[in-house]
């Protein structure tokens, strides 16, 4: 494998301070904000623009937010643990603390969908109003990115860890890596909250 | 006749267009110059120190100061491009608009692949119009039973506007973006969908010009052409009473209030 | 940060669960003063600060931005500077 | 070190086409690269017959396509609507990013840097693939019903809200693409910072790792909101939503049955805050480009490179605030459109301190006219027609009149065609012999370069004059306006020349392929460069070099006086 002759993988480059790793993902975590920073920018546009806006509180399950938004905080606290369950050498903790992550994420994808499913019933889709267009497409692609979070932890949890017993720095620094990536979903959410439910 | 255009810009019938020319032709100018500057420069170059036997290549250059210079004057420049030519003309364009009483206001109403003019008529009041009342004989959707859309006229293609008087023009469109451009005005200004944008010219001469769709509208954008008609203040007149409706409108449809044309 | 000792990380848990209960007792606040109704300039302005405060305690501790090296901050300032830039796109229209 | 060995145990897909090996990818990426510019070359031959015979049946080809494109050889609007927008995506998406950024990129940052493979191997195929698929959704999209996407390369909405499915496919496409540039640039941040050979700081890098490290970090950060801008007009075409539709269109005479309540600028927004950037992404790696070949073929360092340096940062920096210069006639406040006429002008200046120091870094040379120098001069005179040309379009009152004409297109086609493509053509030339182990004909690669740099003006400058005149873009038939009538027989000359220049890339591609096999044999440093990559032997093995790099010097010590060569190669002791 080519990988064998690339430095600091595992090792931290002397000057810099960090991993080639860890160093992709802020810069993709730099990526990730321009583009939620375009959608956020557009809200306020179209918000600006609009003769009227509901308050999102009307339209939207607050408590049923509220809870989800409890749900994804709990996860990223599940998430550090995990790293800090490796970072003390201690596998079967990180085993434990990941699944948690991966289950809290999706019981957070299962009360999105109960929140989507009671709109569609109430006929509420994208295409009603500007509102619901902005709301089904920040909260589906922030969706989109809790799947593939949760995908990216399943594959560490299970077929990933082979890695522990031949790399175990490595494999830290990648549980590191996909926390920063599920701490990051986390803080969207954070913005979102408030944003379309409680203005 | 007059030939109105050619290979170089074409004629300006504009009050404002002058301004617009002087900034072309100064900066075209100095570009020459730079340009010019640069390649023989560059030729010198290439011919003086080309591979030859004997010839040995520099490893230390002096530090010249003349690009420095040259940097700093460019720079200067453009700053005398922006303030003393670029923001007064910009400004005398899109801010200072001709006093409403004295000038011509007509409504344009962009589509796929047409323009319609809509003039207020004998009480300078645009009647009130509706999207849904738009159809094929009634483009811009005036609503008849407005009382003030009786005196209205609406052409299709057919701008016509008096010599030496102000025209104010607010610009919308009914589809897409279109961009609203008169070559012998020195006016162009794009017409999106959903606001109204107001421009302002002034003709100094008469005479038969063309409206030309700048922006890509769809599969007909390159014949989105409209007649520019510049007509002396009497000719304007009789166009005007001419084109007027003659027979009084039918009922009224709905209850309507009153609704001068929105600023 | 990955190559403190045993006891630094256990600190570092006590410090997650601190982080947890405030993330927690913010939610709650955002909400409860959701249901006062105020106007819409304070309500903005509480509910972002109140979200920044969350975002900013997520990316300090959970992220270890609290401890990271140089070149990551240099990448992320200049992602802000660039994300301002978006946020005068409003400010156009 | 030596993994030559290894990497010969691959099975063939493995080796060539699901290779890691950054040259390999990088390879990949510049044959692909390559294919898609003649391919939207192509697209534009075709256009350029209705432009200067409007109406009339194409000859002998014109059999060749379907009633939708072309009615008895008359090509319909529809279709040339279609060959405008495509040729544009194309051109920029899928030709000269890929070639300059994952082509050049990929297989010269590792070696000049001393790097024996990108920091993330399968992230760099990955990239190579996604933008693959992206390519290939494109190209698809011709073949679907009504045709490819026919708004322009800028798709504007509502135009392409409205428009039929190729502008789906399109969008598609270019998260698919997006995706692909986000992973790439990803990939040379980190091995720029992170697998720099020992003792190669910052100010010992080649010009041309610069421009691609700010070009990484514009492709990073200005296209999410193009992603985000898709994602968007996506939402609005198969949910449903408004977005970018107003409310009270009508269409076609019908009122539009959508909830309405969006804004069409918020598309132009987004789309230029990328496309500004964009612009940049073209240019700069082909400032680099010629810097490398400039320095090598004078003999000399480069002058001011550290001047060139700072540039390079600020224009990248810069590229963020002008977008709204493509928006001066939107309607946008004077205060608005004095900052960006401001911000305009301001980027102008580290352009010209570039172009400046690149024409004295001439003077004092020793100067070898071989091909790549002969491209990399051409660029020169080239790149400043093209910027200077700039100007009056940056200055709102002056866009009042060229908005939208064929000034526009002289004006970048100027930077991107005989700019940015003779800089790519340059370091095909120059860099071929690292690639192949062979070099191409001089004789082939000369009359290539005399008969494309002659043609290429002949096509573009005419442009400037039909712009002055006030003719628009895009137009299936100029002739339909009285204005554009006059200026009508330069464009029967510009397609004599570019269908003549056409024929002058047959030398290029029998160069290309021909050497591959035929090619003069060379060493690991045929033109006596002295930056990293010509110390690994030609073409690199795995890993690339055979003793791990050390630098000691600058990039660009040539005609060191005292020295007995006329070049120190930047791993040679003090």
């Amino acid at each position: 494998m080519s990988t064998s002759l690339i430095h600091y993988i595992s090792k931290p480059h002397p000057v810099t301070g960090i991993t080639n790793a860890k160093l992709g993902t802020w810069c993709f975590l730099a990526s990730e904000v321009m583009l939620f920073g375009a959608l956020f920018s557009s809200y306020i546009l179209l918000r600006v623009g609009a003769p009227s806006w509901p308050h999102g509180s009307e339209l939207l399950n607050v408590p049923l937010a509220t809870l989800n938004t409890m749900v994804l905080i709990t996860s990223s606290v599940t998430m550090v643990m995990s790293w800090a369950s490796l970072a003390m050498k201690n596998f079967s903790k990180y085993r434990l603390y990941m699944g948690l992550t991966i289950l809290l994420g999706i019981a957070f994808l299962v009360v999105k969908t109960f929140e989507y499913g009671h709109k569609f019933q109430h006929h509420h889709f994208p295409s009603t109003d500007t509102f619901y267009a902005i709301y089904f497409t920040l909260t589906g692609l922030h969706g989109l990115h809790v799947i593939g979070g949760i995908l990216l932890n399943t594959y560490f949890l299970f077929p990933g860890s082979a890695l522990w017993k031949t790399e175990p720095e490595q494999f830290t620094g990648r549980i590191e890596c996909a926390g920063l990536y599920w701490h990051f979903v986390d803080l969207v959410w954070i913005f979102l909250f408030p944003t379309l439910y409680l203005l | 006749m007059e030939k109105y255009y050619g290979f170089g810009l074409p004629v300006d019938i504009s009050t404002h267009g002058a301004e617009i020319d002087r900034l072309i032709y100064v900066i075209h100018i100095f570009m020459a110059v730079l340009f010019m500057g640069w390649l023989a420069f560059l030729v010198l170059t290439l011919v003086k120190f080309r591979a030859r036997p004997g010839h040995e290549a520099r490893h230390h250059v002096e530090h010249f100061k003349a690009p420095t210079y040259l940097e700093v004057f460019v720079a200067l420049f453009e700053v005398v491009l922006l303030v003393g030519f670029a923001f007064p003309a910009f400004h005398k364009t899109r801010d200072v608009f001709p006093n409403r009483a004295d000038a011509l206001e007509v409504r344009i109403v962009a589509e796929q692949f047409a323009w319609n003019v809509h003039y207020p008529g004998a009480d300078g009041i645009f009647g009130k119009t509706d999207p849904k009342l738009m159809g094929a004989a009634n483009p811009v959707g005036l609503d008849l039973g407005d009382p003030l859309a009786k005196d209205d006229v609406t052409t299709i293609n057919q701008f016509h506007v008096p010599v030496n008087q102000p025209v104010i023009a607010r610009l919308s469109s009914k589809d897409v973006i279109h961009s609203f451009g008169i070559p012998v005005m020195r006016v162009k200004q794009d017409v999106v969908p959903g606001q109204t944008i107001s421009s302002w010219f002034e003709a100094k001469k008469t005479g038969n010009f063309e409206i030309a769709c700048a922006q890509l509208c769809g599969l007909g954008h390159y014949r989105m052409r409209g007649f520019f008609i510049v007509d002396s203040e009497a000719d304007f007149k009789t166009w005007l009473d001419q084109m007027a409706p003659k027979p009084p409108a039918p009922p009224a449809t709905a209850a309507t209030t009153p609704q001068g044309a929105a600023a | 940060m990955q190559h403190g000792s045993q006891e630094e990380i256990q600190k570092q848990v006590r410090i997650y669960i601190a982080v947890f209960v405030a993330l927690a007792a913010l939610t709650v606040i955002t909400v409860a003063i959701s249901y006062l109704k105020l106007p819409l300039i304070p309500a903005v302005s509480v509910a972002l600060f109140i979200a920044t405060l969350k975002g900013s305690l997520v990316a300090l501790f959970f992220m270890h931005l609290i401890s990271e090296k140089q070149i990551i901050f240099s990448v992320l300032a200049l992602t802000f500077v660039f994300f301002l830039f978006l946020l005068i796109l409003p400010v156009l229209s | 070190m030596s993994h030559g060995e290894h990497s010969r145990e691959l099975p063939f897909w493995r080796k060539y086409i699901f290779s890691l090996d950054h040259k390999v990818i990088g390879a990949q990426y510049a044959v692909t690269g390559l294919l898609f510019l003649l391919f939207g070359f192509c697209l534009m031959m075709l256009m350029r017959w209705q432009l200067a015979y409007p109406g009339q049946p194409l000859p002998w080809l014109g059999g060749l396509f379907n009633e939708q494109s072309m009615v008895g050889g008359i090509m319909l609007p529809e279709f040339y609507n279609q060959l405008g927008a495509m040729h544009g995506t194309i051109m920029v998406f899928l030709g000269v990013v890929p070639l300059a950024v994952g082509g050049f990129g990929n297989f010269v940052v590792p070696l000049q840097i001393g790097a024996p493979d990108m920091a993330f191997p399968k992230l760099n195929m990955m990239s190579y693939w996604v933008y693959f698929i992206g390519g290939v959704v494109m190209f698809a999209s011709f073949f679907v019903p009504a045709g490819a996407a026919q708004s322009g390369w800028t798709s504007y909405a509502p135009l392409s809200d409205i428009a039929s499915f190729g502008q789906t496919m399109w969008l598609f496409g270019m998260v698919f693409l997006i995706t692909s540039s986000l992973l790439g640039s990803v990939n040379f941040i980190v091995t720029i910072v992170q697998l720099r050979a020992q003792g190669l700081t910052f100010f010992r890098l080649p010009f041309f790792v610069w421009a691609q490290f700010v070009t990484a970090f514009l492709l990073l950060l200005a296209f999410p909101p193009l992603e985000a801008a898709a994602v968007l007009q996506l939402m609005d075409r198969l949910a449903g939503t408004s977005f970018f539709l107003p409310t009270g269109l009508v269409v076609s005479g019908k009122l539009l049955e959508v909830s309405g309540g969006g804004n069409p600028l918020l598309w132009q927004h987004l789309f230029w805050f990328l496309a500004h950037p964009e612009v940049y992404v073209l240019i700069l790696p082909a400032m680099g480009i010629v810097a490398e070949i400039i320095a090598c073929n004078t003999r000399k360092p480069l002058y001011g490179y550290k001047s060139m340096v700072y540039s390079v940062i600020f224009i990248g920096f810069m590229s963020f605030v002008v977008w709204a210069h493509h928006m001066f006639l939107t309607g946008m406040g004077t205060k608005m459109s004095a900052f960006f006429q401001v911000t305009t002008m301001i980027i102008s200046i580290p352009s010209i301190i570039i172009l400046t120091a690149l024409l004295l870094s001439l003077w004092g040379g020793s100067i070898r006219f071989n091909t790549p120098m002969l491209f990399a001069t051409a660029f020169l005179p080239m790149f400043g027609i093209g910027g200077l040309t700039g100007l009056p379009l940056g200055l709102a009152a002056a866009d009042i009149h060229l908005h939208d004409t064929y000034y526009v297109i002289g004006h970048f086609h100027y930077v991107v065609a005989p700019g940015t493509l003779f800089a790519l053509f340059a370091g095909v030339y120059h860099w071929f012999p690292k690639v192949t182990g062979r070099k191409m004909s001089e004789v082939l690669g000369k009359i290539h370069f005399w008969l494309s740099f002659p043609l290429i003006n002949g096509i573009f400058m005419p442009m400037f004059i039909m712009g002055l005149a006030g003719v628009s873009r895009r137009l299936y038939d100029p002739t339909q306006y009285a204005h554009a009538q006059p200026t009508q027989p330069l464009n029967v000359v510009i397609s004599i020349c570019a269908w003549l220049l056409g024929l002058a890339q047959i030398p290029f591609i029998i160069n290309f392929f021909g050497s591959l096999f035929f090619g003069k044999k060379v060493g690991q440093n045929p033109w006596q460069a002295t930056t990293l990559e010509w110390s690994a032997p030609s073409p690199p093995p795995h890993g690339n070099f055979e003793t791990v790099p050390v630098v000691y010097r600058a990039p660009y010590e040539y005609s060191v006086p005292g020295e007995k060569e006329d070049f120190i190669p930047q791993t040679e002791r003090k």
